[in-house]
């Protein structure tokens, strides 16, 4: 241990979960510049800061975004990661990979960059992390040879992402996959070229669960529901209820929220007019309980990170629309939302705080929706109404 | 010089994902009817034509070698036809239609330290980000936290105990570039010293009005130093945000001495029973103690191990928390409430207690 | 001129109220083991000791003659020992040690034209403000209102058939000195037009920086006009509050043209069951239509009637309303759903559904 | 009709319910200021605005409140309102009055006002509606004389007013008139003689119902509560239960909100632990149930109507406090505050918009009280924390 160039992280590679300093060390084996992480993370770990400096303007030919510059404070002990860009690699709807198609990203990158990489980003991006400047062109060209392109970074259009909805969910009630694509393929000029106020995240997700986090994470989020009854197999009822750790009315009729499923003791009863869809009983029994027929999904607008005025969730724009390709209804709304946030943006102000700012019924108004009861919890509760109409004196 | 234009490639976008598909997915695209949990980190969908899929669920530091990933190859080579995907919380997923080949998967995984788990009722991979190994911002390192606190839960990652899932999020700054602001519990990097300005290179590395404008408490102002225009901090108005160093590279935020972790808890982002809901704070600050941090793993595993014992089946922390109350909460953890666990921003009002509900 | 000085009694506050205690008060007080409704309008209080009082609830337009305060006195000194009560709704109650008494002293009241009611779940005396009868800021009159929509509701007064009970309160402008925002229905006075500056008297009769602070949404400006200081309003920043005009009485904001009322449901005060709340808006605008302002009473008794088919038993509207919730309250009321609706001052965002639970 | 004075007003004589209009006019057949407002109002009706202007300063020597000044811009039309001035008299604990009592005060009013009253303003006090400037100091003497003073107007302490409390409710916790009538006492000077930054309104509820809507309507709430277990007495569950007409599962248990009340069609089980005390129980049962024995009271703070920074309703400040004579816990805690608020107070701004300035956090730290998380509803979720503890380079 005492010759270890990194001795501090090196008891990182104790305990039982996989190891990232183990990752750098095997990067390490086939590139230096994972070697030069190396030593500057040891660096960091013994100083307690970070030896990144701020991101130069760095990219490809004709993109705007895809790459994040990187810049290390200490190149002269580290001069292996002088520059430590990455690449945001568009990965595919549901981060569903062949082990082939792998294969043809990972020689690429161990040709040009430093054998590292996130699967994946937290937008969703395949990472390639840490290379030169100089390598940059010739990985975005090997990449797109082998059908591959940039993601987004800047004030883009972010790669979208999905969850793995119909390809794996039994609860997904629209497509997420080929939405995902189709906007992917549909806004590739968006993507690559920064022009919006900030950035826009999409993020799809096929029933309320949830499972990319949209609803917190994406300045669009699209989140499947029903609008008709949920449909019920009333003997695999049975079978749950047969079952002696199973407490029908602990675990389902007492959690649900809107208090419109019951249980007598033989027959399941849900009040459909009053569900309000949150799927926890069809979560807890998905052999007997499934979304209904009439799918659909909620679209959702203004989820955020807390800079600048506060963390935001998304909030409901449309209760309910039909997605089926090639999806032109929400196309049409997406235009006219992003020419609102052109006349109305601000130079890093997300949409939910450009709402925020000009006001959710003004928004709504110039996007041509009308006001509904479903986008708010509740109706304002302060007297402070902007009135517009008003009469005049003859 | 000028080379004849050649025709680039560009805005081809990613491959289409049927390529990518496992056949029995591809054939039963839309028609699964349920799932079933085989065991911890192994789940079966079946379809309505009566077609199954084995779903095999390891873990990954997400920051992964290229190595790694060729392994990972190789086992989808070996046991799945080729196919694999990644989860939203960074786990590897091997689908395989033959039940046969689980056991052999997960063995060869274990050789090689790779651990299977992660489904229904555990604490799956932790959601996080950059950290000291990439980003000029942070105020601490995500790797090395997820790396100790998964250490330390391990058995819950493996095992299906507890009450419900709990989602697990590091941030490394107040950007939050992850699920922070919505996790069960989320461990954030703070600093807790204003930016030192760095007057020369100011003005040529930053636009002032943009500068002034990214202080969300209106604590910088426009001054001149030695005669060369700058920037000024009210001391008093900074919480350390780091905005202003997103947007001005002259004014470096971190600081080794201050800087360190807070911790958050009872956020969610799914609609099931209750609604989406941020996270709370729980500790606004933990001293950066690496490479262990333990002073975050003991909080944390104090966190999951009242929750473990306390919470009804089916219960989030979130949901947890409020059904006894954060009084109690408190009280249980021993964590000291603070006069910063009282909200002083923009709604900060609103979190104050309007009611004489209160238990004793 | 200077007379001697006298010494002044200044000072003493009001008579303690043991004075005013009914004897059998004054022995049970704090001893009041239970009660019970004998019918509308009556209640009985018994004792630990086994002792009662009846207590009669009658109605008063709160704005009372001294003719009827004296014919008050007269009942008290007949009926209930000289003694007796207002409530926090300016009803009027007389405490009665003599059951027999119940009946004689309600229809005296009744030979009066003062009904008897408003216990328990009933509609009870409309809490209210002074409007055009005493205030220089009523943008239409309580009184007014009050009774016409207690004419109309006055079965509800008399009788116990709703679900639970219902507080309705009136103000007559934005300064809402009542519980105007907290009531489960309310009846609110509102301008719609800025206010007019009277330049030339507003610097003798205003402070120009204080004028200019008293503006939430800062759309007063300083300026000059003929060269004299005055103020200017930015009218898309107006949202006719009035504050101005209670700061400085050269901008008058009445204006007939376009003064009404708002509607607004759903509050409550006690801690009972769900937390205290505040009232939120059903109808944005309504004219002002005296004498008896028949758009507003038909909104009311249309949301009373309402939760009176479909509340359950000990639900206040607004639990009603957040049971059923506001897309179908706006469905069955009729109520047009606006832009109004949707809050867009400071905590605006906070009102937002930021959840796909919903009702189709 | 036709040579009413008030065609318009008169339709304000029909129906049901009393009528102001037939008050006003019994007035007017005492007083010409009652007709004089008679005609006003007709005219306000007619028109639809207000008659009245900007009330000046008027007042009683050596008070600085207690006189709300107001006067006619129609004074050509109507000379008997030309000044029509309020009296704000402060009202008994409790509005209990004798007949006598209140002979006396008509009998002063009679002779020096408009006869018509406010029984009782909204803030409590008995109002004397509509007198000229020449006739207050009369008025004040001839009170002062029977036993009666002023109450609050101005930036001063307003009229405190309590529930009937113990006098009449079984289920007050404290003592509501008693501390009422102890505070008015020892705070005339600051009821009397506007010197805080803004009005301060004391209201005291005997318990959580809240019969003076004291967390709406006051900067300084006070509510009764109990700290140990609800009594129960068996025998009359039984009663309630024995009636048809009476669901105790419908009714209160699955009513209670923290849900720790239970029936197991036998005996009513209530986990106090966990109870809220929210009242509900006992209040449809309040033969069978009633609060605890360890009483006291819970202090709110900062309610108030929504100008200008939108309503409050008040926050737990104290979770418990016993409310004994003299309350000399309680005084000290308001001088602490009062003298807090006379430090960080602006002109205008109520103590709960001066607390949502300073911080919860800051104000009770500043008066002397440990944050704890009972004043919350819930910690912060934004990161925006400002840390008052740092380490120095040594
Ligand atoms: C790489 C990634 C973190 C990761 O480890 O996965 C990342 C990294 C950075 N983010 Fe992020 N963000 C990443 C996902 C997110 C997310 C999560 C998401 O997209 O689902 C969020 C929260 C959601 C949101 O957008 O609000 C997020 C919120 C931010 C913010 C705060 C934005 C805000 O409005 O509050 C910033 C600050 C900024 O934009 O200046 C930010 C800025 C940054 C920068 C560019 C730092 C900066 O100030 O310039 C980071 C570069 C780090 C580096 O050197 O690699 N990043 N960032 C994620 C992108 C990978 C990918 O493409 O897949
Ligand atoms: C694979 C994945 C989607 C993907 O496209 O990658 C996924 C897959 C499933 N999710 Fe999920 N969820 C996945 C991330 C999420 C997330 C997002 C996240 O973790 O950041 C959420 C929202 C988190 C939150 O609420 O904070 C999420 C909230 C749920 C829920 C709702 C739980 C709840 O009651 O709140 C369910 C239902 C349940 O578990 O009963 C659910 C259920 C499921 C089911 C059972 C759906 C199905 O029928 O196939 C899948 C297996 C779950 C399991 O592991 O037990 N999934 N799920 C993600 C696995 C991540 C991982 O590696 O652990
Ligand atoms: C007399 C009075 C207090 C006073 O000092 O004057 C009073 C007296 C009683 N109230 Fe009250 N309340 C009185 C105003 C209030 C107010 C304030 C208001 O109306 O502005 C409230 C809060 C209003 C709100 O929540 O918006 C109030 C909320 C309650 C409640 C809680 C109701 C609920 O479930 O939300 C109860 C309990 C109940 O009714 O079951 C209650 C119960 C009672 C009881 C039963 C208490 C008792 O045991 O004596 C008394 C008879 C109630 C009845 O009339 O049915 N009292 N009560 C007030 C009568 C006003 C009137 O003339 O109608
Ligand atoms: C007489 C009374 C209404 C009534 O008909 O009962 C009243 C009448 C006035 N109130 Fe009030 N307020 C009265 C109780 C209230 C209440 C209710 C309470 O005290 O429980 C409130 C709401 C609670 C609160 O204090 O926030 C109230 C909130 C206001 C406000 C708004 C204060 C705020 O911070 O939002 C103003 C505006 C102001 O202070 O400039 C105001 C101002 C006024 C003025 C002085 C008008 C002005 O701008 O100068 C009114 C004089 C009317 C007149 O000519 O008679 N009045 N005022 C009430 C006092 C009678 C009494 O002493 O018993
Ligand atoms: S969000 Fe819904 S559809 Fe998508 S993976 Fe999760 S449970 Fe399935
Ligand atoms: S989906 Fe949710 S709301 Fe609907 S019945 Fe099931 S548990 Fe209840
Ligand atoms: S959270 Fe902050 S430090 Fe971490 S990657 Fe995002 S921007 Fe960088
Ligand atoms: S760190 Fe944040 S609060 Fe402090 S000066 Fe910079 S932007 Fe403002
Ligand atoms: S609500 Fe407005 S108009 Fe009515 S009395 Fe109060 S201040 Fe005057
Ligand atoms: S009425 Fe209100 S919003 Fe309009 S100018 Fe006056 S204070 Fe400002
Ligand atoms: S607040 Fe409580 S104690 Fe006071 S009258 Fe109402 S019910 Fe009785
Ligand atoms: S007082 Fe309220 S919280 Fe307590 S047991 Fe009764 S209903 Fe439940």
């Amino acid at each position: 241990m005492s010759d270890s160039k990194s001795p501090i992280l090196d008891e990182l590679e104790k305990g039982p979960w996989p190891s990232f300093v183990t990752e750098i060390k095997k990067a390490a084996e086939k590139s230096p510049m994972a070697q030069g992480l190396l030593e500057q993370l040891e660096l960091s770990y013994k100083e307690k800061r970070t030896h990144w400096k701020h991101g130069g303007i760095v990219g490809v030919k004709g993109y705007g975004g895809g790459i994040i510059g990187r810049y290390s404070d200490a190149s002269d002990k580290f001069p292996e990661v002088a520059h430590f860009h990455t690449v945001r690699v568009n990965q595919p709807s549901g981060w569903f990979y062949t082990a082939d198609a792998l294969r043809e990203l990972m020689a690429i990158w161990e040709k040009h960059g430093s054998c590292l990489t996130n699967f994946h980003g937290s937008t969703g991006d395949t990472v390639f992390l840490g290379t030169k400047t100089s390598e940059l062109e010739d990985i975005f060209t090997e990449l797109s040879e082998k059908g591959w392109d940039l993601g987004g970074s800047g004030s883009d259009v972010r790669t979208p992402s999905c969850c793995v909805g119909p390809a794996r969910c039994e609860f997904a009630c629209y497509d997420t996959l080929s939405l995902t694509y189709d906007l992917t393929m549909s806004y590739q000029d968006e993507l690559h070229r920064p022009f919006f106020p900030y950035k826009w995240k999409f993020k799809m997700a096929g029933c309320p669960n949830d499972c990319v986090a949209s609803i917190a994470r994406s300045d669009f989020s699209i989140i499947g529901t029903w609008k008709d009854a949920i449909q019920m197999d009333g003997e695999a009822v049975k079978e749950y209820v047969a079952d002696a750790n199973f407490n029908i009315q602990k675990f389902v009729v007492n959690k649900c929220p809107s208090k419109c499923i019951s249980w007598d003791g033989k027959e399941l009863e849900i009040d459909n007019k009053n569900c309000v869809r949150c799927m926890h009983c069809i979560n807890v029994m998905p052999k007997a309980l499934r979304p209904g027929k009439e799918k659909g999904a909620t679209l959702l607008i203004g989820a955020k990170a807390p800079i600048v005025e506060g963390a935001q969730l998304a909030s409901v724009l449309v209760p309910f629309m039909e997605m089926k390709p090639p999806y032109q209804e929400l196309k049409d709304l997406l235009a006219a939302i992003w020419e609102f946030w052109d006349e109305n943006g601000v130079a890093r102000e997300r949409i939910g705080e450009c709402i925020q700012r000009v006001g959710l019924g003004n928004f709504v108004e110039q996007i041509g929706l009308k006001p509904i009861p479903q986008m708010v919890m509740q109706p304002r509760d302060n007297p402070y109404i902007f009135y517009e109409e008003y009469l005049e004196e003859e | 010089m000028a080379a004849p234009a050649v025709k680039r490639k560009t805005d081809i976008g990613p491959p289409h994902y049927e390529k990518f598909l496992h056949p029995i997915i591809k054939e039963n695209y839309g028609k699964w009817k349920y799932h079933e949990v085989v065991k911890a980190g192994v789940l079966v969908h079946v379809s309505e034509t009566g077609a199954k899929i084995f779903s095999v669920r390891a873990a990954s530091p997400r920051l992964l070698s290229s190595t790694t990933i060729l392994l990972f190859c190789d086992l989808a080579d070996k046991y799945s036809g080729g196919y694999l995907r990644f989860t939203s919380r960074n786990n590897v997923e091997f689908m395989l239609d033959n039940e046969a080949n689980i056991d052999p998967l997960i063995n060869e995984l274990k050789q090689n330290n790779i651990p299977v788990g992660g489904t229904k009722n555990t604490i799956s991979n932790i959601v996080h980000t950059q950290g000291w190994v990439h980003c000029h911002s942070s105020a601490t390192d995500a790797s090395g936290l997820v790396k100790v606190i998964m250490d330390d839960l391990f058995e819950y990652f493996t095992e299906m105990t507890l009450p419900h899932k709990v989602k697990i999020a590091v941030a490394c700054c107040l950007n939050m570039c992850g699920a922070v602001h919505c996790s069960d519990i989320a461990i954030l990097g703070v600093h807790r010293r204003p930016p030192k300005i760095e007057h020369k290179n100011l003005k040529n590395m930053c636009e002032i009005p943009s500068t002034v404008a990214s202080c969300p408490t209106a604590a910088i102002r426009p001054t001149y130093v030695d005669g060369k225009p700058s920037v000024t901090i009210d001391e008093d108005r900074c919480m350390f945000c780091g905005n202003c160093f997103s947007v001005c590279p002259a004014m470096p935020i971190a600081d080794p001495l201050n800087d360190g972790v807070s911790i958050w808890v009872g956020g969610k982002v799914s609609n099931a029973r209750t609604q989406p809901t941020f996270t709370k704070l729980a500790i606004p600050y933990l001293p950066n103690n690496p490479p262990r941090w333990t002073e975050v793993t003991c909080a944390v595993k104090k966190i999951v191990t009242l929750y473990a014992q306390d919470a009804q089946k089916y219960e989030r922390v979130g949901e947890w928390i409020e059904r006894i109350g954060w009084p109690r909460f408190f009280e249980l953890t021993g964590f000291e409430f603070t006069k910063e666990h009282i909200d002083d921003f923009k709604h900060a009002g609103l979190t104050y207690r309007r009611t004489t509900q209160m238990k004793f």
